[in-house]
């Protein structure tokens, strides 16, 4: 199995991530790893709720695998989301891609998690000492 | 027909729920469906966008929906 | 600190590595991980044996460091890089790099193993099952 | 002067040692250590690039050689 796509509301395991990409032909290995900042522009973030269309977005990231696999030489590809409620430091998305070179497995990695911003629905609400909002949600 | 939009985000602080149900013509398009929706919920026309997804697809303003479609309202996403 | 810079003849631990640089000020994490690839422009590789000459590598590591700090606007660099005989799938080498922002993460990151490649002192030899090669010496 | 240049990688094979002592001029550029090098070790003429190290800093072409310098020879790095 080369695509290892979850959505999952327990804690991502960084270290099983990994495990799971590396493999003996290749040589490097891109690993993004979202983690959920304590501020944004400037507002005290308290917490974090992810919230997740489910079928579909398996189904919009397994096309962003497609899409990958089609574009870059790269063996392996894992993107794993967590949904519910995160605190600070705690990590909403891991996306990793093995590659026999590194070149393929940084650029896969970066056009997974540009594209899942674009196209996955999935959002999250960011919850202030004073307020919270779906982020981007109004102009 | 009646059709049910399933609501995420925001768009669910907008329903006031988290699913919907609109009477819309038989032969309409999803165009056609957003007009009914944000006559019923104006604030929709306030979002930075959204779109529909017909069937776990995004859809196109053109596409027509059947009875029995899944329907659901698309706020602007912002997972990762 | 911000910076952690080691030459191991342990194991590395991926996790231990991301959980160093996890910080609340940053929302992407960037990680390389290389790995020791089954084969070599077709040959079967059978091991790997890196040498460093230590004090030289590390502060070719820490001017890396220093640049990435200059060049980018990153919170945490973390170098890590093994030495000894490895095996098929071991790790000679983890980068991560926490950002406020993934941009940047992606770009040290990035820079960081292309550097190290070009500048710090450690060699690698590839055994094949009929021979063996310092990797890159002659031309 | 005598100076101890430390090898490393294909180096150490060349040498046949992890270093060896050369005797030189006293007041010798990195560039006639390595002359003297390639003349008792032709053998590093034939290698893709190398270069010396004085106390852990990649050393230019001119740069002067005193006692008690570290010296290292770098055959081409291949590190990550």
């Amino acid at each position: 199995m080369k695509t290892n796509i979850q959505l999952l509301t327990e804690p991502l395991n960084v270290q099983a991530c990994v495990d799971w990409v590396i493999s003996p032909g290749c040589g490097g290995i891109d690993v993004f790893i979202g983690t959920v900042r304590n501020q944004t522009k400037g507002r005290t973030v308290v917490k974090l709720d992810f919230e997740a269309y489910k079928p579909m977005a398996i189904s919009e990231m397994n096309k962003i695998t497609e899409q990958v696999f089609e574009q870059f030489p790269v063996e392996k590809v894992l993107i794993h989301h967590r949904t519910g409620t995160l605190q600070i430091g705690d990590i909403p998305v891991i996306i990793a891609v093995a590659a026999a070179h590194r070149d393929a497995a940084f650029s896969a990695c970066r056009y997974i998690i540009d594209t899942l911003k674009q196209t996955v629905p999935i959002w999250k609400k960011e919850y202030f000492e004073d307020g919270e909002v779906w982020v981007g949600a109004t102009p | 027909m009646k059709v049910t939009v399933l609501a995420f985000g925001i768009a669910k602080d907008i329903f006031g729920a988290s699913s919907v149900e609109v009477e819309i013509p038989g032969d309409t398009t999803a165009a056609r469906l957003k007009a009914v929706l944000e006559q019923n919920y104006p604030r929709l026309s306030k979002l930075a966008s959204y779109m529909l997804a017909v069937n776990n697809e995004y859809a196109g303003d053109d596409m027509h929906i059947k009875t029995g479609d899944e329907i659901a309202l698309i706020p602007p996403v912002s997972g990762g």
